[in-house]
C-alpha cells in the first residue's frame, strides 16, 4: 500500500490523537478534540478514558457526539454526574491527565481566548465564551490544544484572555497557582508547536509531510520561533485514515437520520 | 405540590423582571416552557443558564431579556446563538447586559444557592480576564493556608423550570441521564416549575436516582416532549438536524422573526408547535 | 488499579502514622479491612471517620490509634462505644487525641478534600461549644454579604479504605443504598483501597449510579460480607443482634481483649473470622 | 373502652407524635424521636415526610430502625442521597420543617448537651457527641426535643453546649444567625415545656394527667417557671396505643431475629 492522501485536518487529528497514550485520563471538548480521542480510542489508546464535561465518565460513544451532551455519551459511559461534580471533584480535584481544548485564538504562550473578538464590552464578534475551558486549562495535568494555523487565529496579542496557557512565560504559570502544567503541545494542521524551555513560548517543533516551515512561519501572527531541529511527522496511517473517516462517516449518518419529529407528533 | 397546564404554570409563577433559569445540559432542556414565556410576553427577565442553547437565543430574540449569566453561549456542535450575538453586538431588540462565569464557576454558584450559603469557593479564574469584566468574581484567603481561592456569589433564581423524564402522582420527579446543575438550579429556587414527559404511577427509580421530592415542587406540568429538539433519554432522542437548521433561521432578523411568529407565536401550546414544524427538519448544506 | 488479598493491600498500603479513613455511614462498614489492621498490628494511626461506629471501637482498644477525628462516637441505637470512651475517659490503652466535628462539619471536610480546596464553608458551628474544643473550626465573612460562615480545614487521608457491593474486573466499583460521604472520602484520599462483595464481568449499574471508576481505585480486595455486622444492600442485612451483644462485650477490658484475640487476632482472615464467631449472638437481655 | 392504662414512655411518645401535622417535613435521630414520627404516620398525619441524616429522604419503615442507616429506610424511602447533600442543600438549604432532638442535658433555654459529662478534655463520662444535632439544631424551622425529665437531665448549666436553643434565651438566638425559631416544644415523661414569649424560658405549659405540677417541678434542676393556665394532654388513645405498641413489637421481632451468620458462613 502506498502513502495514502489525506487532508491537513485529517493530519491534525490523527497528531493529536497520537498525543494520548493507553490509559490516559482525558477531558474532551466537542469538535476535532473529540474526532481525536475517539481515534486514539479506535487506535493505539483502546483503553483511554474519555471524560466529558456533561459529566459523563469513561464515555465511550460508537460517533462523534454533535453536542457534549448527547445521549450516547451518557449511555455508554462508567458513571454520569452532576456538572458540579465534575468540576469540583474531578477536574479541580486533580483526576484528569489530559485535557484537549481548542479556541478562536492562540498567543505565543499558549494563552486562549474564547470569549470575544474586538472590546469586551462592544465585541465585534461575540464568541460563545469559556465554559469549561478556563478550568480544564488550569488543572488538567497537561493539556493539548488543537486548532487550524492561520496568522488570523495565531495573535500576537489575544483580545480576551479565556484560558491560561503560559501567561507571560518564563514559569508566570507556575507562580500563579495553577495546578496543572500546562500547554504540553499546540497541534495545528501545518504542524506542532511546544513551549521551549524556560521561556515557555511557543516553537515549532515537528513539522508534516509536505508542509514548509516557512509556510507554518507565516501561518502565525507572531515571528514564530522555530527549534533546530525540527521533526518529521509521520504521515497518517492506512488504519488511522480508515478508522477516522468510518468515524465521521457513522457521524454525519446518525446526525442526519430522518427527524424524530414524525414519531413525537404522534403524542397527544 | 400541584398539577398544572403549562399555560397556567407560567401565567402564574413567572412574572416580568425576575430572575429565572431554565437549566438542562444539552438534555432535559425546557423548550416548551420556554416558548410559553414567549407566548406569554414577559420582559426585563435576567436569564440563567449555563449554556443558554436555542432556548435562550429564542427568548432574547423574542425580548423577553434584559440581563443573561451563563458560562457558554453557542449552539452546540454547530457554532454561534446568533440572536444572543446580535443582542451583545448590537442591542437588538435590545441591550442585554451579560455575567459571565466559567462553567466551574456558575455550577459553584447553583450549589451555593442550593445549600443558602452566601457565597462559593473554588480553585478558578486563574489567568484568565473573566473577574475582569465580571465584578462577582472576587477572592478570598484560606483561613488555615492563606492560600487565595475564587468566590462567586451564591445564584438563588425566584424560578427555575426544569424537564424531566417523569413525575408520580404526588409529585416526586426523576431525572435520568446527563443532569448539568439542575438539581442545584431547583434547590437554589424559590420556585420550581417540572414539566414531564409522563405522569407515572410509581416512579421508574433505582436506590440512588436523581429524584426531587414533591415537596420541594411547586408545580408539575405534563408536556410530551417538553425538551424537543433537546432529548429525553429514555423518551426521544436529540433533533441533531433541527439544532444544525437554527444556525439558518437564526442568522437574520427577518428568517428568526418570521420563524418565531409562525411556530411559537402562531401555536397555541407545545403540541401545536411540535405539529406546525415540517417532519423533515431543513436540510442543511455540509459547508 | 490491582486486584489483591486483604492481608496484601494492607501490608503494602497502611503504614504506622498515616491518617486513614474507613468510611460507611452503618452500611457498607469496611469491618474485615479493620479487623486486618488490627492483626497487622498497626500503631499511632490517626483516624477519621464521621461515625466510628463498632470498627474503630476495636481499632482504638487494641491500640491502633492515637487519634480520632469524628461526628459521632457511639453504638448506633445502643449506646456508648465503651472502647472508645476508656480511651478518652481513661487513657486506655493509650491517649487518644480527638478532632471533634459535626456531621455536617465533618461532610464539608470532606467535599473540601475531594475537591482538593484548602477548606469548606458551611452555616454552621453556630451556637455551641465544638469551636471552642476544636481549634480548626474557624470563620470567615462573605465578600459579597459580609456574612460570617463557619470554615473546615479540608480532609485529605492518606489512604481511605471502603466497603462496596461490587468491582467489575476493569476495577470500577458501584455502591448503593446509604452512601454516607463514601466518595468524598474516596476521592480525598491518595490511596483508595475498596473491599468488594464480588468482582462481576458487568456491573449492575443505572445510569446514574455511584460509580467509582477504576482508575481512582488503587487497590480491589475481594472480600465477601467484609462489612459483616454492618450490612451491604442487595447482600446481607445488618446483624443488629450483634451490635447490642458488643455493649456488653466491649464494656470490660478483659472481655474486650479476650474477644478480639480469639476472633480477630486468633483468626487469619475474614472466613475464618466469621467461621469464629457463634451461630447465633448471645442474647441480650431486654433492659 | 376505658381509658387504656399506658406507661410514662408511651404518653411521651404520643405527645410527640401529635407535634408534627401531615405533610410536615420531618428530620429525624433515632430512638423516641424516630418511634414518635412513626406513629404520626401510622396515625394523624400519613403524609409526614421522614429524613433520616443517614440520607434516607421520604422513608416509610415498617419496624423502628436500630440505627440510623437501616437498610429498610434506604429501601422504602423516595430518594437516597449523600450525607453532605443531605446536610448542605437539604438541611442547611432550609428544606426542613420540624428537626426532632433529644439530648443528655438540656438547660432552661432549650440548649442541649449531647458531647460530655464533666469537663471536654478529662471528662467524667464521654457522650457519642453531637453528629448531625447542632445543624438541625439551627437550620429546621423549628424543632422539638424529646427526653425523659430529671433533675440530672434538666440542669442550670450544661457542662458543654452541642446544639443552640434559644442560647441566652430574651432574642439571642434571632440574633446569632441561627436560620431556624428553634425549639419549639420540649416533650418529657412528665409533660410538656414551651419557650415563653419574651424572655425564652422553657415553661411548663402542659401536663399529663395523673402527674402533679410539683412533680414536674421536682424533677427540674432549676426553678421550673410555670404558665398561669396548664393544660392537660389527652391521654394515648387506644388506637394511638395499639399502633404505638404494633410497631415496637414488630421492631423487637425484627431485630431478635436469627442472626445472618449461618448464611454468611457458607460464603466461601
Amino acid at each position: 500500500m502506498g502513502v495514502p492522501a489525506y487532508t491537513p485536518d485529517e493530519m491534525m487529528t490523527v497528531a493529536a490523537a497520537r498525543m494520548l497514550w493507553d490509559g490516559c485520563v482525558c477531558f474532551v471538548g466537542i469538535g476535532v478534540p473529540s474526532a481525536a480521542a475517539n481515534l486514539a480510542r479506535f487506535t493505539h489508546a483502546p483503553n483511554v478514558v474519555l471524560i466529558y464535561e456533561s459529566g459523563t465518565i469513561g464515555t465511550r460513544p460508537q460517533v462523534l457526539p454533535l453536542s457534549i451532551g448527547d445521549g450516547e455519551l451518557a449511555a455508554s459511559a462508567t458513571a454520569v454526574v452532576s456538572l458540579p461534580e465534575i468540576f469540583s471533584y474531578w477536574l479541580q480535584g486533580g483526576r484528569i491527565d489530559a485535557g484537549f481544548l481548542a479556541a478562536a485564538q492562540i498567543d505565543r504562550f499558549g494563552n486562549l481566548n474564547s470569549t470575544v473578538i474586538g472590546d469586551y464590552a462592544r465585541p465585534k464578534t461575540r464568541l460563545p465564551g469559556a465554559g469549561g475551558a478556563p478550568e480544564i486549562a488550569a488543572h488538567a495535568r497537561e493539556t493539548f490544544v488543537i486548532l487550524k494555523q492561520s496568522a488570523r487565529t495565531f495573535v500576537p496579542k489575544l483580545d480576551f484572555r479565556s484560558s491560561a496557557g503560559f501567561m507571560e512565560g518564563s514559569g508566570s504559570r507556575a507562580r500563579s497557582g495553577a495546578t496543572g502544567a500546562g500547554p504540553r503541545a499546540v497541534i495545528t494542521d501545518l504542524g506542532i508547536l511546544r513551549p521551549a524551555a524556560g521561556t515557555e513560548e511557543l516553537t515549532l517543533t515537528e513539522r508534516y509531510e509536505g508542509v514548509g516551515i516557512e509556510e507554518v512561519v507565516a501561518a502565525t501572527g507572531w515571528p514564530l520561533k522555530v527549534a533546530e531541529r525540527v521533526q518529521l511527522v509521520a504521515a497518517p496511517t492506512t488504519e488511522e485514515l480508515r478508522l477516522l473517516r468510518d468515524l465521521h462517516a457513522r457521524t454525519r449518518a446518525a446526525h442526519n437520520r430522518p427527524a424524530i419529529l414524525r414519531a413525537l407528533k404522534r403524542l397527544p | 405540590m400541584e398539577i398544572r397546564t403549562l399555560r397556567d404554570a407560567i401565567a402564574r409563577y413567572v412574572e416580568d423582571g425576575q430572575t429565572i433559569a431554565l437549566e438542562g445540559f444539552t438534555h432535559l432542556i425546557p423548550f416548551a416552557a420556554g416558548h410559553e414565556i414567549i407566548r406569554q410576553g414577559r420582559r426585563h427577565l435576567h436569564l440563567v443558564r449555563m449554556t443558554p442553547d436555542l432556548v435562550y437565543d429564542q427568548m432574547i430574540g423574542m425580548g423577553c431579556a434584559s440581563t443573561l449569566t451563563f458560562s457558554w453561549g453557542g449552539n452546540p456542535g454547530v457554532g454561534s446563538l446568533h440572536r444572543l450575538r446580535d443582542a451583545v453586538e448590537h442591542r437588538w431588540p435590545g441591550p442585554l447586559a451579560i455575567h459571565e462565569h466559567s462553567h466551574a464557576g456558575l455550577a459553584a454558584a447553583y450549589c451555593a444557592g442550593a445549600a443558602r450559603l452566601p457565597f462559593a469557593i473554588l480553585k478558578g479564574y486563574v489567568g484568565n480576564d473573566l473577574a475582569s469584566v465580571n465584578p462577582q468574581i472576587r477572592s478570598i484567603n484560606c483561613p488555615y493556608t492563606g492560600e487565595r481561592v475564587a468566590t462567586v456569589p451564591a445564584i438563588n433564581p425566584q424560578v427555575t423550570i426544569l424537564h424531566a423524564q417523569q413525575a408520580d402522582r404526588a409529585g416526586n420527579i426523576l431525572l435520568r441521564g446527563i443532569i448539568g446543575a439542575q438539581k442545584e438550579a431547583a434547590l437554589a429556587a424559590r420556585t420550581l416549575i417540572v414539566t414531564v414527559e409522563e405522569i407515572v404511577d410509581v416512579l421508574d427509580a433505582p436506590m440512588n436516582a436523581i429524584v426531587l421530592p414533591h415537596w420541594v415542587v411547586t408545580a408539575v406540568v405534563p408536556v410530551p416532549a417538553g425538551a424537543y429538539p433537546a432529548y429525553a433519554q429514555g423518551y426521544y432522542e436529540r433533533d441533531n438536524a433541527f439544532y444544525l437548521a437554527w444556525d439558518d433561521i437564526a442568522r437574520d432578523r427577518k428568517s428568526f422573526t418570521a420563524w418565531m411568529e409562525r411556530h411559537v407565536l402562531g401555536t397555541r401550546d407545545h403540541a401545536q408547535f411540535l405539529g406546525s414544524l415540517p417532519a423533515e427538519a431543513p436540510e442543511r448544506s455540509e459547508a
